[in-house]
């Protein structure tokens, strides 16, 4: 039997494939033209880093993941998508210009450049070792936001608020008569 | 045990396709799931470093993450509504009033 | 109330212009009579205020008179500090001469706003008698800054066709010149409160030893910031847009007090503060003066418009004062002083006569005159006797200041300067003369010329006064000369070491040669009793006092006496 | 009468101040009068100053100081010596007859009390020069004189022609007067120099004090004398129109015509001799400077006189005739002959004096007109003016015992004796002598004599001027006949007045030798007196009767007469060469250095470099949302990188 599913590194291994899973997801969501194929590999994107994350020990975030990124945000994308029944995006193949392709190269050169800088260092702190019974658990992140973070918390639900009256404000067919053309 | 420098290669990777997506592509729906993907590596960070270092205060950072990627779908949304009701199209390179 | 008059007289000098301004402004602005003939007072109180001063002041002294020095910004060592001495004396005296001629020279010539026009000129004159009186290098700067504006407001609300253009430029020209100025202040207040007590004071700064690299980078600075202004050689093309766009007054006040900022500033300022620096670009300023005096006598040969030759005419005479004052000489100095004088008097009464023209005609083209004199006669001879000043008929004004600069120039050991500028007197009755013949003598061809009629009243009362000053000059110089002669031979022999012992107005309480007003430290920020007070001495050495009621005995002599 | 010599000056300058302001509100008449009465009363008192001077030698009247600066220190002060009471005499005994004549002559004219106004101002300006006694007050007087002649050469301004004459005559007279500014710096600063700063001082005593101090000290190759009496010649030859600027004054006969008797024939144009033999100290160390003028002076003798023998205007003629003596006058100064000088000029103001006061009466009989070809046979109904103008003319030619027989005699005489002179300078005077007698005898002959040329109605109009105009032209004959008293050489048994009376002021005087015998100087007599008779023999045998004969002959060298007759064409040359080029290089100036250079590339320039620079990136704000995304990441890529390859977070 392969180590690779050897008990004690099976979640390494299951790391490693959710990683891939989700690298071709993504890939895969920026090049499809059709848009619902998108979400779809968007919310395969998603349930893979949930796994990372239940991998991680972060089961309450794992579970917020399933349960309010892919359940809710992305159901709100594939409405707006048949909302308005967008045909393929458009005949020709997404045009990278060079400027751009060039713009992304430098990115991705800056991000590993920064990632390596500080790998070496920051990693240098040794790993803690977890009790997993009161990590990442809604217990223990229940606590954390109702008492350290409350303010933030609270503030959250006026961000939302916010966010609510301006969806409802712009998307008005009311409003819309201020369009100039 | 999964090496922490793994997690963090990820999530730049993600964060990458990402910025590619939103520089990409032309059409403003597949600018907005290309921002969600940039959001989702920041919190797959986030959860890589609270592992490594037991902090669990990322946790409640991710959740406010969450729950601004959902506000700024929202918002989001109602201005591609707003556009595609006025202009008809979704085209990012339609939309240059602000043009200098 | 004399007493105060006589212990605030510069204070009084600059301030009294702007309350005038404030009453003239609480006057409805259809009354026009009221306006002008309100404003009109006021200027003539304020020159016969000015005339108190010429009167008190004290001819054997090269020290700074009616002195007034008050703490204004304590931490960096500001200091409101106003003081006249011979150069300045006759400036601020000519500024009030010509600011109520010009006031009555607007009675018909400005129709819109006029009420704005009259406040501009009121500002004007306040900020001018404030830059020539200033002692401080911030005090002087907010003041030199200050003048632009009314004179940008003059020459681009009431200016001609290409106003805003003119307008702009002269501002810009100016602005140039002093940010620099301002630059090389800073150096040196730096320097300065390295090894003194900090202190913008320009008394203070009279005495520091800069070394000569330092010294030729400021004096650069300096230089470029007044000679725009003076202006010289490659920066006068600011002057005639601005002349022939400005109104009469405007351009009056302009040619005859704003251009002598120039001149006065490298008197003031420029020359004394950098000796060594002077002395290395005197040759290259007098090159430049000598070039400013044939180009601008032989530009204005061939002007068109009446404005822009007497504008050009000015360069060519302010190039007579550089030369004058880069000479070195006492003969020098004191001849461009003359030059400065007479020129504003001779150049503002041409413009004014122009105006008289401008007010009847509404043309400044030469070719539109022609036989004027058949029709104006009295105007024919002011204007001619105006010309003969300009262009220095021996007994006018105009001879005494070119001869004493000629001697000046002579003196330098390059005599080719003098030379020069001796063809200079000959260009100078080239173009004036062909002026005068195109617009006065010949028929009076033009049928709207033969209906012109002659000055009134009020046009001559304008200019006799300035041809009774022009005489007085041109006959009994010895009046101005002798007022200005203890200052001037001060700047010029001590010009290396450079100090200037600053005498407070002599209050008649009885008290001992004004001490009271030296102890005393007025000062705008109110000190906490008890509190050691400190006095900046001359040198801007502390001195320290004990606290309580002003000192006796040591403490004082030594702040008099030490200058 | 010692301490009224301020009353000279002042008298004309009451006078002048009186017809301008006060005067304008009396009838004419008033002015007029007031203004003969100021130069008569200034002509007495000056007589009786002069009677003191005779006696007791100079006066000097201190009237404060002008100029008090440093080393420079100028007073208001008069001075009469033996020299200044000569031209004191001269200006105010012929400019009041000139007064008295002018009553007559502007007596319809609009500008009656402007005339007077300016004639006083002119008498005063002269007077103030002639007693100044220091230079600086000398030049006020000099420029003051030139400004009088500006003023009355341009009195008819409504005519362009005359106002740029006058213009002409000012500006030419500025040239010299810069050159005699820079004479006089250089004598006062090489006395600071010497001496250190207390030692200025521009008094004639003083410069006489330090002559030898000018000798010495050498400036640029040349002694400082030589170099200062150059350039106060240049001063004097535009004063008195000798050669390189005497332009002005043929176009100064613009001017009425008692003003060109007074200003451009007796008084002005002489003062660069008076100034001359005022610094004779200056000249007689500075013998260069004494050649040049003795050449100058002889050539431009010469060279007027060819052109005044072509002359048609009968007032031009007079003008090249003026410049011509005013030539023998600088001959004999320039060879050292100084009272010779000035007798000459004494006596050529009598005679040149006349000579224009009657070509004037001419003028205002013919009513205007100039054109000595259109005249003739004026003796039948102007006989008074036709013997006066006979007597000058003869005067001036040198006939025998007459005053300029005396002068022109002794100028010629020493030009030949002196050793500052030669045998060329006297062909020279010579040659002068007999044109001088030529032209003038063909000028009275085509006026007076013969058959009229005039048209009808100007014939018509023909009277003799009235009394108060004939009565100057008889004084000034007897003067121009008696005049030559005043220099009788030995030979005749007479102690030559003048030379005697300007002895003190000649400080080293050269030495010419007398005529050692009678015979010689009676030999001599007859030789001047020879070519005189044969040039007045020639002309009047040629002009009244031979005209056609004369033209033929003037057909025969067509280009010599045009080349004399417009005046060598100088005019044309000097505004060839100097007034055209003169405006195209200001123009140049104004239009490329001001227009094109410094405003349209340093002003223009920069502005226009801004606004350019300005354009240039609003090209970088594109609406495309994406275009500024991608601005947002390079920067951040730009200022991640900068700052991690700086340090990084370490």
């Amino acid at each position: 039997m392969p180590d690779a599913l050897h008990p004690d590194n099976l979640p390494a291994t299951a790391f490693y494939l959710l990683a891939v899973v989700a690298i071709v997801a993504s890939i895969l969501v920026v090049t499809r033209r059709n848009p619902v194929a998108q979400a779809m590999n968007l919310i395969l994107t998603l349930l893979s880093l949930a796994g990372i994350f239940a991998l991680l020990q972060a089961h309450f975030v794992a579970a917020i993941q399933i349960l309010v990124y892919a359940g809710a945000i992305l159901v709100v994308f594939i409405f707006v998508i048949m909302l308005l029944n967008l045909s393929d995006e458009e005949i020709g193949p997404p045009r990278p210009s060079i400027a751009k392709g060039l713009a992304v190269l430098l990115v991705a050169a800056m991000i590993w450049g920064a990632a390596v800088r500080c790998a070496d260092d920051v990693l240098a702190i040794p790993a803690a070792t977890l009790d997993p019974g009161s990590y990442g658990t809604l217990a223990s992140v229940g606590l954390l936001i109702y008492r350290d973070y409350l303010l933030a918390f609270e503030l959250t639900s006026l961000f939302i608020l916010i966010g609510i009256v301006g969806a409802v404000l712009l998307a008005s067919r009311k409003v819309s008569g201020g369009g100039d053309k | 045990m999964i090496p922490l420098e793994h997690v963090i290669l990820l999530s730049a990777v993600l964060f990458g396709i990402g910025t590619v997506g939103v520089l990409i592509r032309r059409n403003l729906i597949a600018i907005f799931m290309s921002i969600e993907l940039m959001l989702n590596a920041g919190n797959l960070a986030f959860v890589g470093f609270a592992r490594q270092y037991a902090g669990d205060g990322a946790h409640a950072v991710v959740l406010f993450i969450v729950v601004l990627a959902a506000v700024e779908a929202a918002v989001g949304f109602a201005i591609v509504v707003a556009m595609f009701r006025n202009r008809g199209t979704v085209n990012a390179d339609e939309v240059n009033l602000m043009k200098g | 109330m004399l007493e105060f008059v006589d212990a605030h007289i510069l204070t009084i000098l600059i301030l009294f212009p702007v309350v005038g301004a404030i009453l003239v402004a609480l006057v409805s602005s259809e009354d026009r009579d009221l306006l002008l003939k309100g404003t009109l007072g006021l200027t003539l109180a304020e020159f016969l205020i000015s005339l108190h001063c010429v009167y008190r002041f004290d001819e054997g002294t090269a020290a700074v008179q009616f002195g007034e020095r008050y703490r204004w910004i304590p931490e960096w060592g500001v200091t409101y500090c106003v003081g006249i001495d011979g150069i300045s004396l006759w400036l601020v005296l000519l500024t009030t001469f010509l600011t109520p001629l010009v006031i009555l020279s607007a009675w018909h010539a400005v129709e819109k706003r006029l009420k704005a026009y009259l406040l501009c000129f009121l500002l004007l004159e306040s900020t001018m008698i404030g830059a020539l009186v200033a002692l401080d290098f911030v005090l002087f700067y907010l003041f030199w800054e200050a003048m632009l504006l009314p004179m940008f407001l003059l020459i681009g609300v009431w200016g001609g066709q290409r106003r805003i253009y003119a307008a702009v430029k002269f501002m810009l020209f100016t602005m140039v010149g002093s940010v620099l100025m301002l630059v090389a202040v800073l150096w040196l207040y730096f320097e300065h409160a390295k090894v003194h007590a900090p202190s913008t004071n320009l008394l203070d700064l009279y005495g520091m030893s800069i070394p000569f690299q330092a010294q030729c980078w400021l004096f650069g600075a300096f230089a470029l910031a007044f000679a725009i202004k003076v202006p010289m050689f490659p920066l006068h093309t600011w002057l005639p847009d601005a002349h022939v766009e400005a109104p009469t007054g405007g351009s009056v006040i302009l040619a005859a007090v704003l251009l002598k900022m120039g001149t006065y500033g490298f008197m003031r300022f420029a020359i004394p503060l950098f000796p060594e620096a002077a002395e290395y670009f005197a040759p290259a300023l007098c090159a430049l003066a000598v070039i400013g005096i044939v180009y601008g006598a032989l530009v204005s040969f061939v002007q068109p418009d009446l404005k822009k030759m007497v504008a050009y005419s000015s360069v060519s005479h302010l190039g007579y004062v550089m030369l004058g004052l880069f000479a070195f000489g006492l003969c020098g100095a004191q001849g461009g002083l003359m030059q400065m004088l007479s020129h504003g008097l001779t150049t503002g009464a041409l413009f004014l006569c122009v105006g008289m023209l401008y007010e009847r005609r509404h043309t400044r083209l030469i070719e539109d005159y022609g036989g004027i004199a058949t029709v104006m006669p009295h105007f024919a001879i002011l204007f001619v006797i105006i010309t003969l000043g300009s262009i220095g008929l021996p007994g006018l004004s105009g001879f005494v200041a070119e001869f004493l600069v000629l001697v000046g120039a002579f003196g330098m050991e390059d005599r080719r300067f003098a030379i020069i500028a001796g063809t200079g007197v000959i260009l100078g009755a080239m173009y004036m003369l062909s002026m005068v013949q195109r617009v006065l003598y010949g028929p009076t061809a033009n049928p709207k010329n033969q209906v012109l009629k002659d000055l009134s009243g009020r046009e001559i009362a304008v200019l006799a006064p300035i041809l009774v000053f022009i005489l007085w000059m041109g006959i009994q110089p010895g009046t101005f000369l002798d007022r200005s002669a203890a200052s001037i031979d001060h700047w010029v022999t001590e010009r290396s070491d450079y100090r200037l012992e600053f005498r407070p107005v002599r209050t008649a309480r009885g008290e001992a040669d004004g001490e009271a007003a030296a102890g005393a430290e007025f000062c705008f920020t109110p000190l906490p009793l008890g509190e050691n007070r400190v006095r900046v001495g001359e040198e801007g050495r502390q001195v320290a006092l004990p606290p309580g009621p002003s000192p006796d005995g040591e403490g004082r002599r030594a702040g008099h006496d030490a200058h | 009468m010692a301490d009224s010599l301020h009353w000279i000056p002042l008298l004309p300058l009451l006078g002048a101040l009186f017809c301008a302001t006060v005067g304008r509100l009396l009838p004419k008449i008033c002015s007029g009068v007031v203004a003969v009465l100021a130069v008569g009363f200034a002509a007495a008192v000056a007589f009786g100053s002069a009677w003191h001077v005779h006696e007791h030698g100079a006066i000097v009247s201190r009237m404060g100081d002008w100029i008090a600066v440093g080393p420079l220190k100028i007073g208001i002060d008069l001075a009469m010596d033996p020299l200044s009471a000569v031209m004191c005499a001269v200006v105010t005994g012929v400019g009041f007859l000139i007064h008295v004549y002018s009553l007559g002559y502007m007596a319809h004219d609009a500008g009656y009390r402007r005339y007077f106004a300016f004639l006083n101002l002119f008498t005063f300006n002269m007077l103030v020069l002639v007693l100044a006694k220091n230079l600086p007050l000398l030049f006020v007087g000099w420029e003051g004189v030139g400004l009088c002649s500006y003023l009355l050469i341009g009195f008819w301004f409504e005519d362009p022609a005359k106002a740029s004459a006058g213009k002409k005559a000012f500006i030419v007279n500025r040239i010299g007067d810069a050159a005699f500014v820079m004479g006089m710096l250089l004598l006062f600063w090489t006395q600071v120099q010497a001496t250190g700063v207390t030692g200025g001082s521009l008094d004639f005593s003083d410069l006489q004090e330090k002559r030898s101090l000018f000798e010495t000290t050498s400036w640029g190759g040349w002694t400082v004398g030589t170099v200062a009496a150059l350039l106060l010649f240049v001063g004097a030859c535009g004063k008195s129109a000798q050669l390189p600027l005497y332009v002005w004054l043929p176009d100064a006969m613009a001017g009425p015509t008692p003003v060109s008797a007074l200003i451009h024939a007796a008084t002005m144009v002489t003062a660069g001799v008076y100034m001359i033999v005022r610094m004779n100290f200056l000249y007689t160390g500075a013998p260069a400077a004494m050649a040049v003028v003795a050449w100058v002076g002889a050539s431009t003798a010469l060279f007027a006189a060819l052109i005044a023998i072509t002359q048609t205007d009968i007032k031009k003629v007079l003008a090249y005739s003026t410049i011509s003596q005013l030539g023998y006058m600088f001959l004999a100064v320039g060879v050292g002959a100084f009272s010779s000088g000035i007798f000459h000029l004494t006596t050529h103001a009598f005679f040149k004096g006349l000579l224009f006061l009657g070509a004037g009466s001419v003028i205002h009989a013919m009513s205007g007109e100039q054109d000595i070809r259109k005249m003739g046979g004026l003796y039948r109904m102007l006989p008074y003016t036709c013997c006066t103008f006979f007597v000058g003319a003869a005067a001036i030619a040198g006939f025998p015992l007459l005053s300029g027989f005396f002068s022109k005699d002794e100028i010629l005489w020493a030009a030949w004796q002196s050793p500052r002179g030669g045998p060329a300078l006297l062909v020279l005077g010579g040659l002068t002598a007999a044109l001088t007698a030529f032209y003038m005898f063909r000028c009275a002959a085509l006026a007076f004599l013969g058959a009229s040329r005039a048209s009808e109605e100007v014939r018509h109009h023909l009277h003799e001027s009235p009394p108060s105009m004939v009565l100057p032209l008889l004084l000034l004959a007897v003067l121009s006949v008696v005049g030559g008293a005043l220099g009788l050489p030995h030979a005749l048994g007479a102690t030559n007045f003048m030379g005697h009376f300007l002895e003190p002021v000649i400080v080293s005087p050269v030495e010419i030798p007398h005529p050692h015998t009678a015979l010689a100087e009676l030999g001599w007599m007859g030789a001047a007196s020879a070519v005189a008779l044969a040039g007045m023999g020639f002309a009047l045998w040629l002009y009244p009767r031979k005209l056609a004969l004369a033209e033929s002959w003037a057909g025969s060298w067509r280009r010599l007469h045009a080349l004399s007759s417009n005046k060598f064409y100088v005019d044309e040359l000097y505004l060839l060469f100097v007034v055209l080029p003169l405006r195209a290089f200001s123009f140049v100036c104004w239009k490329i250095g001001d227009g094109l250079m410094i405003d349209g590339a340093g002003v223009h320039g920069i502005a226009g470099a801004v606004k350019g620079g300005g354009n240039a990136t609003t090209s970088l704000q594109t609406g495309n949302v994406q275009h500024s995304a991608i601005l947002l990441w390079a920067g951040g890529a730009v200022v991640l990188g900068a700052f991690l390859w700086l340090g990084g977070f370490a």
